[in-house]
C-alpha cells in the first residue's frame, strides 16, 4: 500500500495510478453494512479493475451526498462505524492500489486530543492512506489540511466544480495533488443515467493542467465512464452505482460474496467502457 | 486568527469571529457565497443602489417596525426590578424571523436570483420566507422534517397558503439538521439561479455577518427606545438563542458589530457596560450522551465543543469523534445541535455570557408571561423569560420577546398537563 | 329626532345618531350606563386624569402601534389602481380588538371597577380583553356560546392562558348572540363593582360612540401614513362590517364623528371626498328565511330593518313580528344580526355605502391577499379585500385590514376544499 | 277584563287589585308550552288567588331572564307562539283580573304595518291587556310607549331596581302608573330560597310612594311572600317558581289539569302568605 516515502520522492502512488490507463475509481461507504463486507468489496471492486479506492468515512451530515449515499453512511453509522474502526479496516485491507479517505472535515478535526487535522493525517498515513477527499473543505479553509498531508506525504484531492469561476480554479490546480476531482454536474453524488452535457467544457478548461482529471458526479454505466474518457478525462470516479448494489443486497440479505461478485462485474464494465473511450490516435 | 487563506483586513470582514466561521461549504457553492459576499458589501455594507434604504422602508411598511418597548409593570412589581421586553412578536408573521427573510429575499431579488430555498424547523423562518416571497413575487421552496411537518401544521398551512412549495424530508429524524442539509443539496444543483435564504446567523460567511445585521435592527431600535423611555441603556439584555439570530439581533447593537447603514447616530458604539445574556435550551439535563448520538439539550454555546458544522467553525453538540448528536428542546425553534459563529466567539471573549434554563422552566416562563402582561410567548422566547428568575442585577433589564406562542398552544397544553408545570391554567372549559 | 327624553344638546352625546341608538337595558343596569356614560365624558372626551394620554401611550407601547400602512405592490398591479392596506393584523392579539378592549378595561380601573365582564364569538373580542386585563391585572370572565367554544379552541386557549375564566353558554345555538345575552344578566347581577367590556359598536349609548373613538385611532394614523406616503387622501376605504367597529375605525376619522383628545392636527376634519365602503357578509345568500328564523348571511346594513336589539335601536336581520334570526357567516367574527346604531345611520344617510360579498368570494381573497401579498387575513377582513374585484374606482383604494388569519386556517382549508374555491392551494404535503 | 275608560276615569284596574289585599302578581310565559295549556294555568293561578296576571310575550333575546324563563320562553317560541296568537290568546282567557303584557320592546315597536308602539298598543288594548312591563325599556326611552298608552289607557309600569339612584326614581314614579315593580336583588329573574337583604332597603325608600309597589325577583314561596309584606310591599310577584312547575310538567309529559292544580295550590300559598304579612297595627 500507499508509502510515504513515494509521495515525498516525486509524483505520489495516487498520481501514478492514471499513468497507463484511464483509471476507475471506486467509492464504497466504510462499514456499510459491515466493516467485514467492506473489506469484501473493495477486494471485489480492485479485482474488477479498481485503480483507486475512495473509501468513504460516514459522517452524520453528509451535505454533498444524493439519497444513495446518505442512506449507505446511515447504515454505516447504525451498524458501529467510527474513525477508529475504518483505520483499523484499511490497515488490515490487502489491496495494492492507493486508498483515499472521503469524509467531511469535522471528522478529521475531532480526531485525537488536539483539535485539528493533524493527528488524524497522522493515523491516516499510518494505516495506509494515499490522500484525502473532503466535500465541505473549499480550497479557502484547507490551509491546515494541506499542511498535514504535506508533512505526511499524503494527496489531498480537489473538486472542481461546474461553477468553479477561474480564478478558483487557479488556486485549487495551485493546491491539489494526486488528481483532479471533476464534478461533472451540480448538485450531489447519485447514478444519473446519461453523462452531463457539462463534462466536456469541464474537461476542456482543464485541458492544460498536468495532474490526472477524474470525472465523477452521476457516472453508473460502461457507456458512461466510455464517453467520459472519450471526452477527455482521465478516469472516472463511480460510487452510487456500487452503493446502490451494496444497498439491494443489504435489504435482500444476499450472502456478502454475491454481492461482491456484483461488484466486481460493474466495476468490470466500467473499466472495460473508460478504457474502450481512449481516443484512437493517442491510444496505442 | 483567521483560518482562511484569503483573509483580507483582518477584520470580520473576512468571515471569521476569532476562531470561529469561515465557509466549509462544497465547492459547487463556494462561488455563489463569493457572490453572495460580494453582494452583502456592496448592497447591505454599501447601500449600494439604495438597498439598505429599500430593506428599511419595506421593514417598516410591509413588517411592521419599530416594534414596541413594552414596560412590564406586574413583572417588574414581583421581581423588584424594571422588566421591559422588545416586542418582536409583534413583526410581522409573528417572529423575528422576517427581518431576515424579507432582507435575504430582497437581495437575491438586486443580485437577479429567480428562485429561493430555505430550510425550516419550527416553520418559523420557512413561514417568515414565504411571506417575503409572496410579497416579492418570488418563487419559494421550503424544506422541512418529514417529523416538523406533522407536528406543526399551522405553519406548514401558512406557507402553502403564501404558495411556496414544501418539501417534507424524510432521511434520519426528519428535523431541522435534515431539513438544512437538503436545502444545501438543492442550492448545490440550482445554484446559479436560487438563493438560499438561512434562517439564522449560521452557515458560511456571509450568512451569519448578514443575517447579523438584518436582526440587529432589534438592538438598534432597542437603544433608542431605552434612552427615550428609560432615560439610560439596560443594565442587561436577555435573549434566547438557538442558531442565534435574535440573540444577536438583541446584542448586535451592543456588540458593536453590527453594520446596517442609516442606524440613528449613537445606537452602534460598542457599550461593553450592557450584559448581554444568550439564554440556551437546558431541556431535561445537559451533556451529550455519547452512545446513543443523542443530547438531551441544545446549550452548544454552554456545553457544546469547537468544530465544523453546516458550513461554519463553531461550538457544536458532538460526539468525541466529531459526529453531530440529535438536540432536543420542548421549544422546536431552539432544537439545534450548532450556534452562529460570532456568539460562539463572544462567550469565549466573555462579551457574552451563556446561560441556561430547562424545559420545565421556560413552560412555566410561558404560562407566567401570559398571566402576568397578557403576552402569549414562543417557547424559544420562554426560555429568555424564565432567565429573570434567576437575574440578580439591579435593571433595567431588557427581555427580547423574539416571538409569539401562537404556534406553540398545543404543545404547551400538552406538555404542561403531562408535566403537572405550576401555574398552567386547566383547560376544564371543554369538559362537557 | 332623539328618541331619548333627556337629550341634552342635540349632538350625538345623547347617544342617538338620526334614528338610531339610544339605551334600550334593564333599569337595573342604568345608573352603570349613565356612570359610563359621564365617565365616556369626562376620561375620553375630556381627557380627565391624562386618561387619553395613558391609553395612547399603552396601545403604543403594549399595543404595537401605530400599524403600518402598507402598499400592496401585487394587487396595485393587477387592478390598475393603488392599493394599500392598514395593518391591524399587526396589533397585539391579531385584530383592532385590543384598541377597544385595553381603553375599556383601562376606563374600567379609572372608574374603580374590579372585574370585567366580555362577551366573545370568534373569541377575537375575547382573547382582547383577556390580553388587557392580564396586563392591567383585573379579574375577567368571558361569556361564549357553546357551540363557538369548541370550534374556536386556540382563542379559547390563549383566553385560559391569560387567566381569563370563560364560560360556555349553552342556551339557543350557543353563539354569539347568546353570549352576549348571558353576558348582560352577570353584568345586571354584578353591576356595582364589574364593568361590561362591549366587542363592538353595538349595545347602549356610550359603547357605540366611545368603542369609535377607540377604535378611529385607526383612522387618525391612516390620514397621517395616506398624507406622508401617498401624499393625498384616499379616494376610498373599504372596511367589512360585522356589529361595525374595525369600520367606524377605520372611517371614524373621515365622517368627523370621532373623537379622541391629543390626534394630530387636520386628521379629524370631515372629508366627504373620500368614499367609505361597509362590506358585509353575504353568506350564501341575502334575505331571512321567516319560517327558519335564519338568515343565510349577515347583512344587516343591506338588507335589515330597524329594530331594537342589545340596547340600541340599529338595523336588525329579524322576522316581521321582530324576532332576531339567526344570522350566518363563515366567518364567524361577522355572523351577528345587529350592527353598530351610527353605521345603520350614515348609510341612511348615504354617507357610507353598504356593500356585500358572499362566502366563496370571500375564501378567495382570502387565499389571493395570502399569495400574492404574503398576508394572511382574517376571514372578516377576506371580506373588505374581496370588494376589490368590484371596486371601479381610480384609487388609491385603502382597506383595513383588520385582523390575521390564523385563528381561521382549520375553517378555511376545510372549506376551500369542500366548495372547490378558486385559487386555495392543495395541502398535499400531508400525504404520505 | 280592562276597559279603557276605566284608567282615563282615575285610577287603573291595576292600580285597583292592590286595594284590598296585599296583591299577588303571578307571571307565566304564553304559549308555554301551548296557548292551550296556558289558558288553562291563567284560570288556576287566578283561582288560587291571583291579582294581576303578568302574560310574557316571548322574544328572542330576553336579556332581563335567568335560565328558567328564558327555557320557557324557548319552548313557547318553538310551539309557534307570535304576537298575534298572543293576543288571540288574551283575547280568549276569561278571567276577572287584569292582565299585564310582559315583553321587550322589539315585539311592540315592529308590530303592524309602520314602525312603533302605536298599533300593538292598540290591539293590546283591544284584546284586553291592561298595561305594559317592558324590561329592556328604562324611563329614558319610554317617550313613545307611554303616549301610546295613554292614548289607548294602559298602565305602563317601570321596575326600580337596587341600584336606580334618586334621581331616575323620581323620574320613574313621574311616569309609573298601576304599580311600582320593584326588583328585589340584582340580576335576573329566577326563583331564591332567600329573601334578599335589599329588599326592606328597596321598599324603604319608596315609603313615600302612592303607587302600590310589588316586589318581584327571586319570590318562591309562601314565606317569603309573608317577609316581602312585611317589609311593606303592596304586592308580590311570581314568575319563575311557576315556570319550574311548567317545565317539570312539560318534561314528564304529565296532564294539563295536574299541572293546573299544583299552578293553583302554588298560587294559593303566595297569596296566603301575603296576606299574612301585612303588619298586624294597620291590618284590621
Ligand atoms: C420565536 C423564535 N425565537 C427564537 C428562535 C431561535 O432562533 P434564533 O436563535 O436564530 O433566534 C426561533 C426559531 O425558530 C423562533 O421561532
Ligand atoms: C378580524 C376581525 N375583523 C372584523 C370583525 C368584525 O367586528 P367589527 O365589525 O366590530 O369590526 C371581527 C370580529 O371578531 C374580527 O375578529
Amino acid at each position: 500500500m500507499s508509502d510515504a516515502s513515494d509521495a515525498t520522492r516525486g509524483r505520489s502512488d495516487l498520481a501514478a495510478a492514471f499513468d497507463d490507463e484511464p483509471a476507475l475509481v471506486s467509492y464504497v461507504a466504510a462499514g456499510d453494512p459491515s466493516p467485514a463486507a467492506t473489506e469484501r468489496y473493495v477486494e471485489a471492486l480492485v479485482e474488477g479493475g479498481t485503480d483507486v479506492v475512495e473509501l468513504g468515512l460516514p459522517f452524520s451530515e453528509p451535505v454533498a451526498e444524493g439519497t444513495t449515499i446518505q442512506n449507505a453512511i446511515k447504515r454505516a453509522l447504525d451498524a458501529g462505524m467510527t474513525p477508529d474502526v475504518y483505520l483499523d479496516l484499511v490497515d488490515r485491507l490487502d489491496v495494492d492500489v492507493p486508498i483515499v479517505c472521503m469524509t467531511y472535515y469535522n471528522l478529521i478535526y475531532q480526531f485525537g486530543e488536539e483539535p485539528g487535522p493533524e493527528e488524524f493525517v497522522a493515523a491516516a498515513a499510518e494505516a495506509g492512506i494515499s490522500g484525502f477527499v473532503v466535500p465541505d473543505l473549499p480550497v479557502d479553509e484547507s490551509g491546515p489540511l494541506a499542511e498535514a498531508c504535506r508533512e505526511h506525504g499524503l494527496d489531498l484531492v480537489f473538486i472542481v466544480a461546474p461553477t468553479t469561476t477561474e480564478e478558483r480554479l487557479e488556486r485549487m490546480l495551485d493546491r491539489t495533488t494526486g488528481f483532479v476531482y471533476v464534478q461533472g454536474r451540480l448538485g450531489t453524488t447519485g447514478a444519473r443515467d446519461e453523462v452531463s452535457d457539462d463534462t466536456p467544457d469541464a474537461l476542456a478548461r482543464l485541458r492544460d493542467t498536468d495532474a490526472p482529471k477524474a470525472v465523477g458526479f452521476g457516472i453508473s454505466s460502461g457507456e458512461q465512464a466510455r464517453e467520459v474518457v472519450a471526452s477527455g478525462a482521465d478516469g472516472v470516479i463511480v460510487g452510487s452505482a456500487y452503493v446502490d448494489i451494496v444497498a439491494e443486497g443489504a435489504e435482500a440479505g444476499d450472502p456478502t460474496s454475491e454481492v461482491a461478485d456484483r461488484l466486481r462485474a460493474l466495476a468490470d464494465e466500467l473499466k472495460t467502457g473508460a478504457v474502450a473511450g481512449v481516443p484512437e490516435p493517442e491510444h496505442k | 486568527m483567521s483560518t482562511q487563506d484569503e483573509a483580507t483586513d483582518g477584520t470580520q470582514r473576512d468571515g471569521t469571529f476569532g476562531d470561529y466561521g469561515g465557509q466549509y461549504v462544497p465547492e459547487v457553492l463556494m462561488p455563489a457565497v463569493e457572490e453572495l459576499t460580494d453582494a452583502y458589501e456592496r448592497y447591505v455594507l454599501g447601500n449600494e443602489d439604495g438597498f439598505v434604504d429599500d430593506f428599511r422602508a419595506r421593514i417598516r411598511e410591509f413588517g411592521g417596525r419599530p416594534t414596541p418597548l413594552s414596560h412590564a409593570e406586574n413583572l417588574s412589581a414581583q421581581y423588584g426590578t424594571d422588566v421591559y421586553l422588545k416586542r418582536e412578536d409583534l413583526l410581522h408573521g409573528g417572529a423575528h424571523k422576517l427581518n431576515n427573510a424579507l432582507g435575504q429575499v430582497l437581495l437575491a431579488k438586486y443580485m437577479g436570483k429567480e428562485r429561493i430555498v430555505a430550510e425550516t424547523g419550527a416553520g418559523q423562518h420557512g413561514t417568515a420566507t414565504a411571506m417575503a416571497c409572496a410579497y416579492l413575487d418570488m418563487p419559494c421552496e421550503i424544506y422541512m422534517g418529514r417529523t416538523d411537518v406533522n407536528r406543526q401544521r399551522p405553519n406548514v398551512f401558512r406557507m402553502r397558503l403564501h404558495d411556496a412549495d414544501v418539501n417534507p424530508v424524510t432521511v434520519g429524524s426528519g428535523t431541522l439538521k435534515e431539513a438544512i442539509n437538503e436545502t444545501m443539496r438543492d442550492w448545490a444543483t440550482n445554484v446559479e439561479d436560487t438563493h438560499y435564504v438561512i434562517g439564522s446567523i449560521v452557515g458560511p460567511h456571509p450568512f451569519p455577518s448578514m443575517v447579523r445585521d438584518f436582526q440587529a435592527i432589534i438592538s438598534e431600535e432597542l437603544r433608542e427606545q431605552a434612552r427615550d423611555q428609560i432615560g439610560r441603556l439596560p443594565e442587561a439584555v436577555v435573549a434566547c438563542a438557538g442558531g442565534g439570530s435574535n440573540t444577536m439581533g438583541a446584542f448586535g447593537a451592543f456588540v458593536g458589530s453590527a453594520s446596517l447603514p442609516g442606524h440613528p447616530e449613537g445606537t452602534h458604539e460598542p457599550a461593553p457596560e450592557v450584559d448581554l445574556l444568550a439564554v440556551e435550551a437546558g431541556g431535561s439535563s445537559l451533556g451529550v450522551d455519547e452512545d446513543e448520538g443523542y443530547a438531551p439539550n441544545s446549550a452548544s454555546l454552554s456545553t457544546g465543543t469547537e468544530g465544523v458544522l453546516h458550513g461554519a467553525r463553531t461550538k457544536l453538540l458532538q460526539t468525541d469523534d466529531g459526529q453531530i448528536v440529535e438536540s432536543h428542546s420542548v421549544s422546536a425553534g431552539l432544537d439545534y445541535a450548532g450556534v452562529g459563529p460570532e456568539l460562539a466567539h463572544l462567550v469565549d471573549e466573555g462579551r457574552v455570557q451563556p446561560v441556561n434554563v430547562d424545559d420545565d422552566a421556560a413552560l412555566e416562563a410561558f404560562h407566567r408571561l401570559s398571566r402576568e402582561e397578557g403576552i402569549i410567548p414562543a417557547l424559544e422566547t420562554s426560555h429568555a423569560v424564565a432567565y429573570l428568575e434567576h437575574y440578580e442585577g439591579d435593571g433595567p433589564v431588557v427581555v427580547n420577546v423574539s416571538g409569539r406562542g401562537d404556534k406553540d398552544l398545543d404543545t404547551v397544553i400538552e406538555e404542561s398537563a403531562a408535566k403537572d408545570i405550576d401555574g398552567a391554567p386547566t383547560m376544564e372549559v371543554f369538559e362537557e
